[in-house]
C-alpha cells in the first residue's frame, strides 16, 4: 500500500531564526500589524510503500532520524500519514 | 508511416493566435508542404516560426554584421561564438535574454536565464569559466521593481553559485520605460581546446539521439511563442510556462558533457532551449543537413498522461540531446550514469532531411526539415524608414545644483551607485581565477595553464540609444571596447543581446535596424567580430514599451594577465591626466535624467577614428607599463569618472581644470557639460610624473590631446573653482545607492 | 605528500584546492564520492561547493556517501581531515566535528574577503601562525552561521578547539562585519584530537598574491609540515 | 486574543521540485527503497493577534495572498488557527 505521510521539520525554538524575523518584519510592514512572531520551517511530504500505517509511521520516523533532521539544530513531527487513493484502492 | 494525428483541417483564428501565426504565415505553411499540417504539425511550426526560434524580422538585418575574423573559430550561428585565444585555446560565449521569464517570476526566471546560457557553453565543450549579466528595471523606488530586482539578483547567484561558476560582471540600469517589462541578459564565456570544440550537427543516418538530464514536465510548454508576444493581461493565465532550475542537476551535467568534450564518440551534442526537443532536434538535424526521427514514447516524464505535443514543446530545464553511433550508446550512458544523470535513447538520424516525430506505432508529425527551420517567411520592414525625431521638452543648459552636490547626487543614483550590494552575493571568484573582481571596468579572469587572461564585459547605455539608435548602439560596442582597452586587454570578439519592443510597429522595426548597423559601424572601425548573440522581442505592454536596449558583451586578451591594469588609484603623488574630449553637453546625460526626468537631444557625438585612436594609445601605454591606472569617463562624466577612481583606490584627488572664475550662466553651463557631460572616446589616467613626458610624446604619435588635470592624494574630491567633497561624503553616497530604504 | 580531495556531486572547490596543493608543491588526488578508497592520501580535504545541490540542508545528504565511511575512519585513526566551506557542513552533518551551519544572518549569499584570528596552537593546521596576525581569506557561501548549544560553545573555548574567529580587518571583534552572524564569530573548529578541521573560508582561494591574498597558503604548508614531520598527532593505524 | 496559524507553501504540483527529487534519492540510496516520492515545501508558523479565530484565519489567508505564497508557482493552505495558552487565559 502506498502513504502519503506529512512532516514538519522546525528549527528549535533556542536557535536563531533569521527567515522568521524577516517574514515578520515583512508581514508588519505590508499592513499586518498583528503578527507577533513568525517562524519557518520545512514542509516534506512523503509517498511511501508499506503494509500498515504504523510501518509506514515508523519508517517515516527513522528517515527523520536519519536525514530530513537535524537534532542539533532541528525538531520534527509527523503530521499524518494516510492511505492515498490509490492505495486504498 | 502515415500520420494518425487529428485529421488536418483549416484552423480557425483562435487556434492560429494559439500558436502564434499568422494567416499569411499559415497560408505559407500549406503551400510548401503542399497539404494541411495536423494539430500537432501545427503547434510544432508555431513554435519553431515564433520570433524567439526563427528570427524571422531580425534575421535579415544582422546580416548586416561583421563576423569574420582571424581569431573567429565560429561564428553566429552555432550555440555559441568561439574565438582564438592563444595556446591552443579558444574562448566560447553568448549572451541570451529571458525577460518575459524573469518578468513573470523573477528568481526562476533570471535562474534558468543563467542555466540555458552556461548549456549553450558547455554544449560546445568549453568549460564556463565566468558569467555576466545585464539588468533593466523600473524605478527602484518603487516596491514592484525592487521586487524584481532583487528576485532576479537572487535567482542569478542563486544558479550560478550553485553551478560552481563566478558571475564577475555585469550592469545594471534603472529608468520607467522598464516598468513592466524589465531586461534580464545573461552571458557566459568559456575555455576549450580548439581540438574539443564541438559543434551541434548530427550526421550519420542509423546513429542514435540520447536525451540526456532532467526528466520532461509540462513545464514552459509555449514559451517560445510566449517569449514572442507582448504581456498583457492575459499573461498571468500562461503561468505554467514558468520553469523551476535545477542547478545542481546543471552542474553534473556539464561535468559529464565536458568529460565526453572531444570525444569521438560524441558526434553531436545540443542543448534543449526554447521550444524544447522540437526547436533543439530539429536544428540539430537541420544544421548537419539529416532528418530525425523521435519516439516520444521514449522520453521519461515528470508528470502523467502527457501529449506527444507536450512533450515535444516541453522547456523542462536541465536536458541535453547527443548523438552517438548506435554501438557506443552503452559505454556513452555509462558516463551519465556515473554522474546519476538518467539518458534514454530516443530517436534515430535519418538520410533525408525530415523531422518525424511517433509516440510508440503512431506516426504525429512528419515535416521537412527546410520548412520547419528556415520556411517562415522574412519579416520586412513594416513601413519606410523613420528616422528617430529628437524631442526637446526644454533646454537643459545646467545643474539645479552646485557641482559638489550634483556629485553626491550623481554617485547615489542608483544607475551609478556602487554594484556591491549585489555582487557580494554572488561567487565571483570560484575557478580560481579572478583576477579583477567586478566593480570597476572589465573584470579580469586568468586562463589557467597560461600567463593569458580574459578581460570581460557587458555594456549598453539605452539613454543613448532611445534618441540615436545608430549611434547608441556604436556607442555600446565602444565603451565595452574602452572598459576592455582599460585594462591593457585587446578586444578580440563581441556578443550581443538586441532588446527592443514589438518589431511589427514601423517605428521599433527601424531602430531595430539602425542600432544593428550602428553595431557594423563600430565593429568594423575597431574590427572586433560579433560571433553570437541574441534578440529579444516584444518588450512592451499596455502601456509601454522598453527603449531599444543593445546590450553588447565583449571579450578582450590579455598577454600578461599579471601586468592588468586596474582603475582605482593606486599611488599618492601620481598625476591625472585625460585623454580625448573634455567639453561635453549634458544632453542624454545621467544628470539630465536625474535632475529634470527627462532624456533629449541627441546621444553624444561619436568620432570612431578618435575612438580607435584613444584605445591604441591606452594599449600602448600600459603595454609600455607607463600608466598606474586607467578609467573611462561613462556615466556621470569625469566628475563621476574622478571620484569612481579616489572610491576604488581609497585615495582623494585634486584637480584644476581652469574652469575657476566661470560665474556668468553661460559659464555655469561649461562648467557643468565639463564636469557631468557624457563625451565619448576618453579615458581618465593617472601616472608616475616620470611618465609624463613619454604619455605626452605618444599621445602626439596617435594625434589626441592629452590633458594633465590633477594629482592624486588627500581623502577629498577637489576640482578647484567647483567642489570640495570629502571621500567619506562620496563613499556613504555611492555604497548606499542600491541599498533599499527600511 | 599527496592530499586527497573530495568530489561529490555538486562540489566546485575540488579544482581551486587541487591547484593550490600543486602551488605547494604536493600532489593532489580526486576522491570520488561513490569510491571508498583515500588512494593513499596523508590530507583528505572536502572542499567547497554545494553537494547534492545542498538542497534539504548543507551536507546532509553527502555525509552518506560510501566514500564518507572511509573519511571518518580515517579520521577516528588520526588522520588530517580539512573540511572547507561545503567540506565543514559535510563533517558537522557526519558529527566529525560538533554543531551546524545554518543560514546567514542576512539571509544572502556572502562572497568577500574575510579576515580571521588564529584562536588555537594545538591544531597541525594553524600551528605557528600566531594569534595577533589577522589572515584575510575570502568566505563564499550562504550558510555558514555556526551553531552550537552554549555548553557545546563553552566547551570547544575550553579546549581551545576554536580555529578560527572572524574579526574586522584590524583584528578587533568582528561586530556587525561578521559575514554570516555566527555565534561568537566562529569561523573554524577542530575535533579534540585536532586531526580535523573545518572552516567556511576557502584558503584555496588565498595562495596567490595575484588573487589578493596568499594567507592561506600557509595552512596548506602547515599541513605539509605535519605529514612530513611523521604521524606526530596521528594515532597508530588500526 | 493571539492565536497560532500553521500555513504550508508547497510548490503546485506541476512545477519541478529539484529539492524533492534529491531527498527522494538520497533515502533510497539510504535504504528506504519504498519511497516513491518527496516534495519540499515551507511551514510557516504565525502568531497573530486577532478578535476571533475567524479574523484571524482571514488575516493569515491575506498574508499568504500577498507575501508567504507565490502565486506563480506556489499554492497554500492553513493547516490549524488555535488561541495560544496565553490568548486563553
Ligand atoms: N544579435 C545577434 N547577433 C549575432 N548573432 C545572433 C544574434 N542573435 C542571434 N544570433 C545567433 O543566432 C543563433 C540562434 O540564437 P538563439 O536562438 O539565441 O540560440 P539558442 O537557442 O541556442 O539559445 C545563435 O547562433 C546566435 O548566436
Ligand atoms: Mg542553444
Amino acid at each position: 500500500m502506498t502513504w502519503v505521510a506529512e512532516v514538519v521539520v522546525q528549527l528549535k525554538p533556542v536557535v536563531n531564526d533569521p527567515q522568521g524575523l524577516v517574514v515578520r518584519d515583512g508581514l508588519r510592514r505590508l499592513g499586518f500589524t498583528g503578527v507577533r512572531a513568525a517562524r519557518i520551517g520545512k514542509h516534506v511530504e512523503l509517498e511511501v510503500e508499506a503494509d500498515s500505517e504504523q510501518d509506514a509511521r515508523e519508517s517515516v520516523a527513522a528517515m527523520c532520524e536519519k536525514l530530513l533532521c537535524n537534532p542539533v539544530i532541528e525538531d520534527y513531527r509527523i503530521d499524518s500519514v494516510r492511505a492515498t487513493a490509490e492505495g486504498r484502492a | 508511416m502515415t500520420l494518425t494525428s487529428d485529421a488536418p483541417t483549416v484552423p480557425s483564428d483562435a487556434q492560429l493566435a494559439e500558436v502564434a501565426l499568422t494567416r499569411d504565415e499559415f497560408a505559407s505553411v500549406v503551400q510548401q508542404l503542399h497539404r494541411q499540417p495536423n494539430a500537432v504539425e501545427l503547434g510544432i511550426l508555431g513554435a519553431l516560426w515564433s520570433e524567439h526560434c526563427s528570427y524571422k524580422t531580425s534575421r535579415p538585418l544582422l546580416r548586416a554584421l561583421p563576423t569574420a575574423g582571424p581569431r573567429v573559430l565560429q561564428g553566429p550561428g552555432e550555440n555559441a561564438g568561439a574565438v582564438d585565444i592563444g595556446d591552443g585555446l579558444a574562448c566560447v560565449f553568448k549572451i541570451e535574454s529571458h525577460n518575459h521569464p524573469s518578468a513573470i517570476e523573477p528568481y526562476q526566471g533570471a535562474a534558468t536565464g543563467v542555466g540555458g546560457i552556461l548549456r549553450d557553453v558547455f554544449t560546445m565543450g568549453a568549460r564556463p569559466v565566468a558569467l555576466l549579466d545585464s539588468l533593466r528595471f523600473g524605478p527602484l523606488d518603487e516596491p514592484r521593481q525592487r521586487h524584481l530586482f532583487e528576485g532576479v539578483v537572487a535567482g542569478i547567484g542563486g544558479y550560478g553559485n550553485c553551478v560552481g561558476v563566478p558571475t564577475v560582471g555585469g550592469e545594471l540600469y534603472f529608468d520607467s520605460c522598464y516598468r513592466d517589462n524589465c531586461v534580464v541578459n545573461a552571458m557566459c564565456v568559456g575555455i576549450v581546446e580548439h581540438g574539443k570544440l564541438m559543434r551541434a550537427r548530427a550526421s550519420g543516418p542509423g546513429n542514435a539521439v540520447l536525451l540526456v538530464g532532467a526528466d520532461t514536465g509540462r513545464d514552459g510548454i509555449h514559451g517560445a511563442s510566449f517569449a514572442s508576444v507582448r504581456l498583457d493581461a492575459t499573461s498571468e493565465e500562461r503561468r505554467p510556462a514558468v520553469q523551476v532550475g535545477n542547478p545542481f542537476l546543471e552542474k553534473c551535467l556539464m561535468e559529464a558533457c565536458l568529460e565526453l568534450a572531444g570525444d569521438p564518440r560524441i558526434i553531436a551534442m545540443q542543448d534543449l532551449g526554447a521550444a524544447g526537443l522540437c526547436g533543439s532536434a530539429a536544428e540539430l538535424a537541420h544544421r548537419g543537413g539529416v532528418g530525425v526521427d523521435i519516439d516520444v514514447s521514449c522520453v521519461s516524464r515528470r508528470e502523467r498522461a502527457m501529449t506527444p505535443y507536450e512533450v515535444m514543446l516541453s522547456e523542462s530545464q536541465e536536458r541535453m540531446l547527443v548523438v552517438v553511433h548506435p554501438d557506443d550508446v552503452r559505454s556513452v550512458q555509462e558516463v551519465f550514469d556515473r554522474w546519476d544523470l538518467h539518458s534514454d535513447v530516443i530517436g534515430t538520424i535519418l538520410e533525408r532531411p525530415e523531422f518525424v516525430v511517433r509516440d510508440g506505432a503512431t506516426g504525429v508529425c512528419a515535416l521537412p526539415l527546410a520548412v520547419l527551420v528556415d520556411g517562415a517567411p522574412e519579416r520586412s520592414a513594416p513601413g519606410p524608414p523613420v528616422q528617430r525625431v529628437m524631442t526637446l521638452e526644454r533646454r537643459v543648459w545646467q545643474s539645479p545644483w552646485p557641482p559638489g552636490d550634483t556629485l553626491i547626487r550623481l554617485l547615489a543614483s542608483p544607475n551609478i551607485g556602487s554594484r556591491k550590494p549585489i555582487f557580494r552575493t554572488y561567487d565571483h571568484q570560484v575557478g580560481g581565477a579572478t583576477i579583477v573582481s567586478p566593480g570597476t571596468d572589465a573584470a579580469v579572469v586568468r586562463v589557467h595553464g597560461t600567463r593569458r587572461g580574459l578581460a570581460l564585459t557587458t555594456d549598453g547605455n539605452a539613454r543613448y540609444t532611445a534618441l540615436s539608435p545608430r549611434r547608441g548602439a556604436a556607442i555600446a560596442v565602444c565603451e565595452a571596447a574602452r572598459n576592455v582597452v582599460a585594462t591593457g586587454a585587446v578586444p578580440i570578439a563581441l556578443t550581443n543581446c538586441l532588446n527592443f519592443a514589438n518589431p511589427e510597429l514601423n517605428e521599433v522595426y527601424w531602430d531595430l535596424h539602425e542600432a544593428i548597423q550602428g553595431i557594423a559601424d563600430a565593429c568594423t572601425a575597431l574590427g572586433i567580430p560579433v560571433v553570437s548573440g541574441n534578440v529579444s522581442l516584444y518588450n512592451e505592454s499596455e502601456s509601454a514599451r522598453i527603449d531599444p536596449t543593445v546590450v553588447i558583451g565583449m571579450v578582450g586578451v590579455l598577454e600578461d594577465v599579471e601586468r592588468a591594469c586596474s582603475a582605482g588609484f593606486a599611488r599618492r603623488g601620481d598625476r591625472i591626466a585625460i585623454v580625448g574630449p573634455v567639453e561635453g553637453s549634458l544632453d542624454a546625460t545621467e544628470l539630465q535624467r536625474l535632475a529634470f526626468g527627462i532624456n533629449q537631444k541627441m546621444a553624444p557625438e561619436l568620432d570612431l577614428d578618435l575612438e580607435r585612436r584613444v584605445h591604441g594609445f591606452v594599449h600602448d601605454a600600459i603595454e609600455a607599463s607607463l600608466l598606474h591606472t586607467a578609467h573611462d569617463c561613462a556615466e556621470g562624466g569625469l566628475a563621476v569618472a574622478l571620484a569612481e577612481s579616489s572610491l576604488w583606490g581609497g585615495i582623494g584627488v585634486r584637480v584644476d581644470l581652469d574652469i575657476a572664475g566661470e560665474e556668468r550662466p553661460w559659464g555655469r553651463s561649461r562648467v557643468d557639460g565639463i564636469l557631468f557631460g557624457e563625451s565619448q572616446s576618453r579615458f581618465l589616467i593617472s601616472f608616475a610624473m616620470e611618465a609624463s613626458v613619454q604619455l605626452r610624446e605618444l599621445a602626439d604619435r596617435h594625434s589626441l590631446p592629452l590633458q594633465e588635470i590633477g594629482v592624486v592624494g588627500g581623502d577629498r574630491i577637489v576640482i578647484d573653482g567647483a567642489m570640495d567633497v570629502a571621500l567619506a561624503a562620496a563613499r556613504r553616497a555611492y555604497e548606499g545607492a542600491l541599498v533599499g530604504g527600511e | 605528500m599527496r592530499f586527497g580531495i573530495t568530489v561529490f556531486p555538486g562540489t566546485w572547490s575540488d579544482r581551486d584546492c587541487a591547484h593550490a596543493v600543486e602551488l605547494a608543491g604536493h600532489q593532489a588526488v580526486m576522491l570520488w564520492h561513490k569510491d571508498a578508497d583515500l588512494r593513499g592520501a596523508d590530507c583528505v580535504i572536502l572542499p567547497g561547493g554545494f553537494a547534492y545541490g545542498d538542497y534539504l540542508r548543507a551536507g546532509a545528504v553527502a555525509r552518506f556517501a560510501p566514500l564518507m565511511e572511509s573519511v571518518v575512519a580515517f579520521a577516528d585513526r588520526g588522520g588530517l581531515v580539512w573540511g572547507i566551506c561545503n567540506g565543514f557542513q559535510i563533517l558537522c552533518e557526519a558529527h566529525l566535528l560538533p554543531g551546524a551551519l545554518t543560514r546567514n544572518g542576512s539571509l544572502q549569499f556572502r562572497c568577500e574577503p574575510s579576515w580571521l584570528r588564529v584562536e588555537t596552537q594545538s591544531s597541525p593546521f594553524t600551528a605557528g601562525i600566531a594569534s595577533e596576525e589577522v589572515l584575510q581569506i575570502p568566505v563564499s557561501h550562504g550558510e555558514g552561521r555556526y551553531v552550537a548549544g552554549e555548553g557545546t560553545l563553552d566547551g570547544l573555548e575550553r579546549d581551545e578547539r576554536v580555529a578560527f574567529r572572524y574579526v574586522a580587518k584590524d583584528g578587533s571583534p568582528a561586530g556587525a562585519s561578521s559575514p554570516n552572524g555566527s555565534m561568537r564569530d566562529i569561523a573554524g573548529i577542530v575535533n579534540p584530537a585536532g586531526n580535523v578541521l573545518g572552516m567556511m573560508p576557502h584558503p584555496e582561494r588565498a595562495c596567490e598574491p595575484l588573487l589578493g591574498s596568499d594567507d592561506g597558503m600557509r595552512l596548506f604548508l602547515n599541513v605539509a609540515r605535519a605529514v612530513s614531520r611523521g604521524a606526530a598527532f596521528a594515532a597508530p593505524a588500526s
